[in-house]
């Protein structure tokens, strides 16, 4: 928290760190006053700052480089900057980059607007404005008053984004104010963790494990959400089909959205559609025109997709769905992250309505984990569920940008001529169907939700036709190779910890320090979770225990068991919040024993 | 090199069609299957798409592309079509109950967003292909099956709710007037944004005879009032207060489908409310604004052609990066 | 099949012996001819009828009581329905019950206006002018070809019901007629097949094992969904709450709104909504408002009423969500069978959203199932699902009618005071909340699907408090106390037979089957799919097998190997088709050796 | 027994109030909490609904009953407990996107059936709690973060939709008018079937000044056009070919919100296409017709209320019986 040595970042600071400690958490503060006590405002010498790091357990420094930074005028960034790293979130106070701030901050430009933060997760608040107006309504609160109080607007932000409680700060500010003053500032504080609430913003720090050996190569910070636009636009690149993406907003799956309805310069349409109806209908209209049809949602947008979802099963046309789960049910928490949703990516569908599932397991590996939905999509005609979460398409990561010419091309493998009658439900070895699209003269088809008969795909209501489909559509996404799993650490431990998704660098992390503790343990990470890998079975089979961390109620270990009948232990944190390193150890430990 | 001329049969699937004997869907077909050819677009490039109903059949019957797809979704899958393609004919059928009822919401979007799609509904005033229920235009008090005591809740107008979707071209017609028909669909086809043609059709086995008073030769030439554009409009005046009117004192009134404001096509839009006596038949509004993407669909096509591998990585690598040797 | 002896009855009936004879059916026909050669046209003397009996196997008479008749004047209903045990399937020629004929054949009144046919499954097809109306385009055909087309038209919409090859039929037309009369007959013929297909005819037999020891009582004959519809009424009335039902139409579903909308004597109140999320919504509105709130629907139209069902489960109201399920994916084939919603029932919701599943095993026992159904969500404040299908709500069977004074009462303890400050998430000892509905004076509160704090309801983000709530959510609904699965038949054999929904007659009799020939096996069957019976994975492993019958592809088999570990034997038949007695007698024989 | 007067803190729920500060959603909740006294109805028997966006906080604020439901589904929610309930007053908080783009089917069927539900549509032009995006009144080549280019799309003027999809009552009027607002929720509550109340909301975060135009005191003054029954129109003639215009050469208009056809209503909401310029203000339509389910609640009620062991044991034995010994 960074602002001019008036603008009491001081105070909010520890109020923050206050809150902090109340909440249980272990922390390490670093207050930075400025030099001069009366540096000239709106300066760079008058920036004063609170720096603050907290964490459930560990902490060995006020951290080293901070994850957030508020601040509060142009100079509070400028002095601060060098301090972050790419990929931290800046949440700066928008008002406050007048001509003349960016100008006394010795700024040439308005670094909002220049390019200075590119890298940066920023949020732009007014939070000058927002604050005069949350007073505005307070008999005898005074412009100044208001003025003055945005510190605690900014605690309000804060607070809302790290959950800190607020009863304590505002008992706090009854007792350090009186009258409207006091009011005022109770005003800015709701206010700032109000405007959290309402418009949803989320933050998530990055927790993925950086230890991890460097290769070679170009890298650049990406969060989930630009790795995945990436991906995207890498798949439409390397396969030669039109993206068409459709979407209806929702937190946390809008900002791919947002990315890609940047990227004309790719030829991506996007299109914010009325409803998440459509925004599947309309990737999956654009499919059978022959597009990579792509929608992204989350959990209440997934529920409404479904009926279009076992459509596109019934078509086999390729289409890839993005879900990046919040925690649920119903509207439930739309800023905190869960992985709720795998049950319903494998069965949320009427019928026996079989489909790939995938997950992304980190910010970078989105690229890798989009690319290779799309890949399935087009190479075995279906719909593909990728599985993300709110944590993963917000927190960043350093990523190693691959050569465009290394990425595999994708063969649409459009078929354009037939001998003898087009049969668009025949298959090739992959039991895939041949993709005819409009404009092909001789090959005009009709597809539809009815079943249909097998090679010609007429209607039919034939019982054992109707099996005989049943069976090839399963056997179909069944018979997808995909990788075997890979064993991390010792693979003759007695205890294997599989994860899936998000949780990815938590529990390698988590295991890591349990090795270093001396403990021996497994680790090995699903990304496919239809089909699974061939040697799951075997290996859950091989280790004696066998512990499977996630934010849901136990979703994979259900599914684990149900397969192959392996009494995996399951451990569940639904708190909306990403599991932890520390945690992941403990439970180790604890398993080890 | 000249294509062959087409002809109806180009038209015709070997599907076997599948309606009731004497079902109004099978004029309707007809119709088509014989106007098509007047297109001069190959049945390669034209896409039929369709929700669920005895309507949404139409889809299999139609020997071009096509997709009969879920209850009430036609015109949002038709939509991404469009957007995926600007090189094709894309027509939407759906009925009342699709249109109206479940895809209600995609219906009055694909309009106002004036998406480059023709859709026709095929109105019955009921739900066929569920064997009988009340529709979003069965009239007050009809006696259905899910209605056994009357409907209690008041029709659609069809013309009036596209309009008031801001929809720039919006028509009426019936299935089985030959000429009218092809007439109707060839303006459709014409317009550059979305169309709706509403198609007044007779359900013989569950709603028999909806349509008499326009469909019969004799009662039909007295209650249709057909609209010609700069033609005046049989039997309809303005009167004092300057709303239309069908009989009684006013001045006579000029068709003017191109009228910018929708007000005039709404107005006559009210001259009936259900057609069991003299209601207007033609084209209400036929008007041009831009249309869903158009500038846009060509924009990205060519920046697609273009991008490559080296676009590609001139994206990745866009804004900070370093390099670890 | 009657008719006129001129009606062409014979013929049609041999066409479709032989039509039969080619699908593979064992069968036995009795045709049935007029005594005199000549008896006047529409008397009952005049009536020529054909009467065939087939199945898989195992046809021991030509069918004591046919399950269906297709008669083409008032005389064939006349001289027929004698034969006809209620709850059968009466197929008449609409057009030829005019009041001349009706007379002829010694009606007084319109049989098919007074009652004459109340207990049977009556289908009206204007036979005669819809043949006229298929003939009327043919070149060359008159109107006396069209009239004695129409025994082909009823062959057409009989071939649809029961699926007969088409060909064999047009093969043979075309080798009989000739120019016109064959184009006539072809076409009546396919006119009477598109019917069928076209307007989702649907016909079922009665499968159910007549042979259990029959209890003293009154009985009536009802299919799944009269029974569904007495067993809402009954609630209503012994809850005292008014009944909103909200439905969209969709085959087989549609049945079920169409009978309870005839209930306004019994103060039932029917919507048709727009779409299957507003008659979800509309049920669960009404909840808000105090109601037994209700809707139902069919594969599709479940998969658009997830979101609003998880609303149901975070707002923790009463509403029953009755599932007639039909061949999916997607609109699949909707007047054929299957039970491939159980999974989605169970999770198709994203989040953790947990809730009751409830399974209906035969006609007569929907009344009960729905009945337990609506007393479960009354009682738990919580959406139930009930699964039927399209077999057990089209077929019928024999109902021993309850006493109404005999049925539990169901109170909805509709909270209406408050010591305190009233807390809408505090729990009783079912962990239900409080239900206190407007009106209510002094309990005004506010409900929603963001989290809620534990008791007192309000918004809120706070990490274990999700954790609680989704624990609470879960337990409330495993809490459950439903009653322990029983063992029919050898309790010490080797092999259970464990089904669950429609197949329970089924079942039964194949394993009767099996007892006859001296085969030892138990049956049980589950109508509690969430929770399950506390004693089911006990049962589960007492037995050396599990043998576990679905028409789905293993889906309960899935979740019993998930919860209780054991490797059951799934048996799956996805062909749209009701298991057989036959087919179970096969497959216990199978692995009993 | 008298009842206590109920004052503007009887509405007043404990939940703190969430909005951004200055946005236009607090200027509405004061008026409505202030206004609601008025009507004589304990707070107990009303019963606000609302669906997902900034807007649908509202119900959390007012100490009645409250349903926060699912997005867009507002009105659904809303039918059903009209359809348990006819003794309450039921009120539907929406937003431009909640109603008019997710929510949009079940906004024209409440109206089309005239579920006696009043929605009051917060019309801010933008989705605010999803930060930013185009709704589907947002303008066209509007600049959000789904459309950075502009929008494609033209918007819905939500009092033509209303009217084209049958509407009874349809008033506009804007957040901080606190004569205006209080005056259409006035006549909302009075009237018997669906009332649809568009209320011009600022978002100051995502949309600022979307409405300056007629909230600015000085040009709100010149702009805006209000709509009062039975007076002219100010600066609105009809035209010598019928048709309504802003100045210009033509007849005074007198407003008659209770005219039955709604072509003229319609004609009076086409008279501004955005806010930025002279805009009606007030009642456009103001008619009776059958309201949903009215009279089917009272003898459904009293059927119910008579229903017991007697008339379900007649039921269930109704038709052909057998009984066993
Ligand atoms: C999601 C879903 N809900 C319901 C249905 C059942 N259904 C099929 S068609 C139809 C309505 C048919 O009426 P309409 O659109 O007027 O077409 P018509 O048959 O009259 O041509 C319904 C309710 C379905 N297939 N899918
Ligand atoms: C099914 C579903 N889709 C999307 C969302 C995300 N969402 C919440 S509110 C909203 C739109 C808000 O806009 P508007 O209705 O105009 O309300 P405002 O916030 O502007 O008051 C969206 C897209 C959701 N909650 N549920
Ligand atoms: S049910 Fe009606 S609309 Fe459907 S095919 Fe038959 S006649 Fe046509
Ligand atoms: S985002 Fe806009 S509409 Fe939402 S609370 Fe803030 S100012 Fe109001
Ligand atoms: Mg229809
Ligand atoms: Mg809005």
């Amino acid at each position: 928290m960074a602002g001019d040595s008036g603008d009491g970042m001081q105070l909010a600071g520890s109020r923050f760190t206050d809150a902090t400690a109340v909440f249980g958490n272990d922390l390490a503060t670093l207050p930075d006053f400025p030099a001069e006590i009366r540096a000239p405002a709106g300066t760079v010498a008058g920036v004063s700052a609170f720096q603050i790091h907290f964490a459930s357990r560990d902490i060995l420094t006020p951290g080293d480089t901070p994850d957030v930074l508020v601040a509060m005028n142009p100079a509070a960034l400028k002095a601060n900057l060098p301090l972050m790293q790419r990929g931290a979130t800046i949440l700066v106070n928008e008002d406050a980059f007048s001509v003349r701030a960016v100008q006394k901050a010795g700024y040439a430009e308005n670094p909002l607007e220049d390019g200075t933060l590119a890298g940066f997760t920023v949020k732009r608040v007014p939070m000058s404005s927002l604050t005069t107006r949350a007073v505005e309504g307070i008999e005898g609160a005074t412009s100044r008053d208001a003025q003055k109080a945005k510190n605690l607007f900014a605690l309000g932000v804060l607070s809302w984004l790290y959950d800190r409680p607020v009863d304590v700060t505002e008992r706090w500010i009854r007792g350090k104010f009186k009258g409207p003053v006091c009011e005022a500032n109770l005003a800015a504080f709701r206010a700032g963790w109000s405007f959290g609430e309402t418009s949803e913003l989320i933050d998530v720090q990055v927790k993925v494990d950086r230890n991890v050996d460097v290769a070679p190569g170009t890298y650049r910070n990406v969060n989930g959400t630009e790795a995945t636009a990436l991906g995207l636009i890498a798949a439409s690149v390397k396969s030669g089909l039109p993206l068409v993406f459709g979407a209806y907003p929702i937190t946390p799956a809008s900002d791919l959205l947002h990315a890609l309805a940047r990227r004309h310069d790719m030829g991506a349409r996007t299109i914010q559609a009325e409803d998440e109806i459509a925004a599947a209908s309309m990737a999956l209209g654009a499919a059978f025109g022959g597009a990579l049809g792509v929608t992204c949602t989350s959990g209440p947008g997934l529920d409404l997709k479904t009926e279009t979802i076992g459509l596109a099963v019934a078509l086999e046309l390729p289409m890839v769905i993005i879900d990046v789960q919040r925690a649920g049910p119903s509207t439930g928490m739309p800023t905190k992250t869960e992985q709720s949703d795998l049950l319903q990516a494998l069965y949320g569908r009427h019928g026996e309505s079989p489909l790939p599932v995938v997950a992304a397991q980190s910010p970078g590996q989105c690229f890798e984990a989009v690319f290779e939905a799309a890949q399935l999509a087009i190479k075995y005609r279906t719909p593909v569920i990728l599985l993300s979460d709110l944590f993963v398409a917000n927190s960043s990561e350093p990523w190693r940008i691959p050569d465009a010419a290394s990425l595999p091309p994708i063969d649409p493998r459009l078929r354009t001529t037939t001998t003898g009658p087009f049969l668009p439900y025949s298959r090739d070895d992959n039991l895939a169907r041949p993709w005819a699209i409009p404009g092909t003269p001789g090959l005009q088809h009709r597809i539809g939700g009815l079943e249909k008969a097998d090679r010609t795909g007429a209607i039919s209501y034939d019982g054992p036709n109707h099996a005989r489909m049943t069976q090839l559509r399963a056997e179909k996404v069944d018979g997808i190779p995909v990788p075997d799993l890979e064993i991390h650490g010792e693979p003759d431990a007695d205890l294997l910890v599989l994860g899936w998704g998000s949780s990815y660098g938590t529990i390698r992390a988590g295991a890591r320090r349990v090795r270093e503790g001396g403990g021996r343990v497994a680790t090995a990470h699903l990304r496919h979770l239809r089909p699974m890998p061939a040697n799951t079975g075997a290996l859950l089979r091989k280790f004696e225990r066998v512990l499977v961390p996630e934010m849901n109620s136990g979703q994979l270990a259900h599914e684990l068991r149900a397969r192959y009948l392996v009494d995996v232990i399951s451990y569940s944190k639904v708190q909306g919040q990403p599991l932890l390193p520390s945690e992941m150890e403990q439970q180790i430990w604890r398993h080890l024993s | 090199m000249a294509a062959p001329e087409l002809t109806k049969a180009d038209f015709q699937s070997d599907q076997e069609t599948r309606w009731c004997p004497g079902c109004g869907d099978y004029a309707v077909l007809a119709a088509v299957q014989a106007f098509f050819p007047e297109l001069g677009i190959p049945p390669e490039r034209i896409v039929f798409v369709s929700g669920i109903g005895c309507a949404g059949r139409f889809a299999y019957y139609m020997d071009t592309y096509g997709m009969h797809g879920i209850h009430g979704r036609g015109p949002a899958l038709a939509t991404g079509l469009a957007a995926a393609r600007d090189d094709l004919s894309i027509w939407v059928v759906t009925g009342d109950g699709d249109a109206l009822s479940i895809g209600g919401n995609h219906l009055i979007h694909a309009l106002r967003r004036n998406v480059p799609i023709k859709i026709l509904l095929f109105n019955n005033q009921i739900y066929g292909l569920t064997k009988g229920q009340a529709s979003p235009t069965s009239e007050l008090g009809k006696v259905t099956k899910s209605t056994p005591f009357g409907s209690i809740d008041g029709p659609f107008n069809p013309v009036s709710l596209a309009l008031g979707a801001e929809a720039t071209f919006v028509a009426r017609t019936i299935d089985t007037d030959k000429q009218h028909l092809p007439m109707v669909l060839r303006a459709a086809a014409a317009h550059e944004g979305a169309a709706l043609v509403e198609i007044y059709q007779n359900c013989p086995v569950f709603n028999d005879g909806a349509f008499d008073a326009l469909r019969d030769k004799k009662r039909g030439a007295e209650n249709r009032i057909y609209l010609e554009h700069g033609e005046p409009i049989r039997g309809v005046v303005r009167d004092a207060e300057g709303a239309l009117r069908i009989g009684g004192e006013g001045e006579p009134v000029i068709h003017d489908a191109h009228r910018e404001d929708p007000s005039y096509a709404f107005a006559l839009s009210r001259l009936s409310s259900s057609p069991d006596g003299p209601t207007p038949i033609g084209i209400f509004r036929d008007v041009r604004r831009p249309v869903s993407g158009r500038d846009l669909a060509r924009q990205l096509a060519a920046a697609r052609a273009a991008a490559d591998d080296a676009s590609l990585d001139a994206l990745m690598r866009a804004g900070d990066t370093w390099t670890i040797s």
